[in-house]
């Protein structure tokens, strides 16, 4: 039994059905570290660089609903409009 | 002297597999779980799974790789569990897992030396060699805290820093491939006396032996050279010299001399700087002296080995003092004996 | 030369001139699947949480463009302007 | 020695205290390349999908900060409110 939950931390590569599947056991991790002149590409994209980007999208979506985004064109328009139109009551 | 690593832990060397077969794409292929293992992998194999340990690594060779199929793989059958066979109980120390060369290419050939058991393991002055397309696991065991030597080549990769083998050696791949409370440092001098140097590996002659198993001798003195674990039948040549003595063109001249004469093919000779102990009245130990010791075995009786001892030492009369060698004893197993000179 | 391409058609991790790639086979895939307490790490990024974070920027921003993010402070203030101007009227 | 130092190049499949760990030497990427019919998939995830989602991700955000999101109903409310009070005086 001992035996048995060792193994169950062994990480594994194999076939399910022909898919390649690579699993580990409780709590252990799957990790990819190239070296540091390396990179990670998905396709031609750069992993690194796009995750990246995921931060970046969160902070500038977290900006936009703190202080708004810019004011839409309508909106200005009416209110200069709206100004106007007070001014010369 | 480059002293080259025999076993490996390849992926590849169907040894390495308990079914005596590289895994194929139907197999199921288990690493014990706490086996700690290097794992080299030279080309691209199919594998239904693949368990791996909890410490290990894979290092894979350029081209190489796995891939998986669905179901069977038509060309491996039903498949097969397999496990990788136990690789920690290989000891640094075991004469029976290194060859010998004098140079890189030597090594290459397949022209091994021939040497005494403590010889046989890397020596102080050595080139260390884990070849090059090749993983392996060594127990460094030893009798000291240091194992040193000149250099040490993993993975094509030499080493002759210190420091830079040192951070090696503390890398995942150093832990997995050298494990053992000793290190093996690198950085070593090569030997700079031309009569030769000792090989240092006197300190750990009890553990180089206690992995060798000798076998029986059927001659009627048999023989036991210094820094051998076993007996022998042959001869043993004892050379003591002076200032021009180069134990280098010594060996040289034996081997063009003699060793390539046709009668003397299955002649395997030593030949080194040993320290034998002196002795006061034969008993008290107070210190030692270096001498060559030439050891000529032949596999037999012994009787080849001494009629070549006889040549050398007819060799040593004419042209002893040339060579810078002030005496030769000759011990051999057919009870013989000399002391020319 | 049949089984060259084979492999082709079958996922499979290699190394090419030291690179490592994982290249996917027809209809086949390749997983990693760590255990649920287990991570996909790449370098130091947790790979899980940010393609989980993808998500959530993507929620968020579809919710702005629903609903608007907050009112820029210029169009509150020109909005309390004109109150109070028209208000005292 | 170049041939030395490719060798040390060699990228790795490494299990760490269970972790499964993939690393390249010198110079060299982990690549990932999924082909047209095969996915490469992190967890339930398919990694190519949620990558060109953070860059749509992006190019939304660009868009609001640029030309603003929907106008929010409170500030059409008040618009509209504000229009009709200087309409009727």
């Amino acid at each position: 039994e001992m035996k048995d939950n060792k193994q169950l931390t062994q990480p594994r590569m194999m076939s399910d059905n022909g898919h390649l599947v690579f699993t580990t056991g409780n709590n252990k991790d799957i990790r990819f570290q190239p070296s540091e002149s390396g990179r990670v590409k998905v396709g031609d994209e750069d992993l690194t660089q796009l995750l990246s980007q995921i931060k970046t999208n969160k902070d500038e979506i977290d900006d936009i609903k703190t202080h708004g985004g810019v004011v839409p064109p309508e909106v200005t328009n009416k209110l200069n409009q709206l100004d106007t139109k007070v001014s010369t009551l | 002297f480059y002293k080259q690593w025999i076993p490996d832990t390849n992926y590849e060397n169907k040894t390495n597999w308990d079914k005596g077969d590289v895994p194929c794409g139907s197999d199921r292929v288990q690493f014990s779980a706490q086996r700690k293992v290097s794992v080299f992998v030279e080309t691209t194999h199919a594998v239904q799974e693949m368990q791996l340990p909890v410490d290990g690594e894979l290092i894979l060779n350029s081209g190489a790789g796995f891939y998986v199929v669905s179901g069977q793989d038509p060309s491996c059958g039903a498949g097969v569990r397999t496990k990788f066979k136990d690789s920690d109980s290989l000891q640094w120390f075991d004469p029976a897992l290194w060859q010998a060369a004098a140079t890189l290419n030597d090594l290459q050939q397949g022209n091994f030396l021939f040497s005494v058991h403590e010889e046989s393991v890397p020596c102080q002055h050595d080139d260390v060699v884990f070849k090059a397309l090749s993983s392996f696991r060594v127990d460094t065991h030893s009798s000291q805290s240091t194992i040193p030597v000149k250099s040490v080549s993993v993975l094509g990769e030499t080493f002759d820093s210190r420091s830079e083998f040192s951070q090696y050696l503390s890398s995942r791949s150093g832990q997995l491939q050298f494990h053992g409370p000793s290190a093996v440092t690198v950085g070593n001098p090569s030997c700079g006396d031309p009569t030769g140097c000792d090989c240092g590996n006197s300190v750990n002659h009890q553990r180089i032996c206690g992995s060798v198993t000798c076998a029986s001798v059927s001659c009627k003195v048999p023989l036991l050279p210094m820094g051998h674990c076993c007996h022998v039948c042959g001869a043993i040549i004892t050379i003591s010299y002076a200032g021009g003595f180069n134990l280098q063109n010594y060996r040289g001249r034996i081997q063009s001399l003699f060793l390539t004469q046709p009668q003397y093919e299955s002649i395997q000779l030593g030949m080194s700087k040993v320290l034998k102990p002196q002795r006061v009245l034969g008993v008290i130990p107070f210190g030692t002296s270096p001498e060559i010791q030439v050891v000529i075995v032949d596999g037999e009786t012994g009787d080849l080995s001494e009629a070549l001892a006889q040549d050398i030492i007819k060799d040593v009369q004419s042209h002893g003092s040339k060579l810078g060698i002030t005496k030769a004893e000759l011990q051999a197993s057919t009870g013989n004996t000399s002391t020319p000179q």
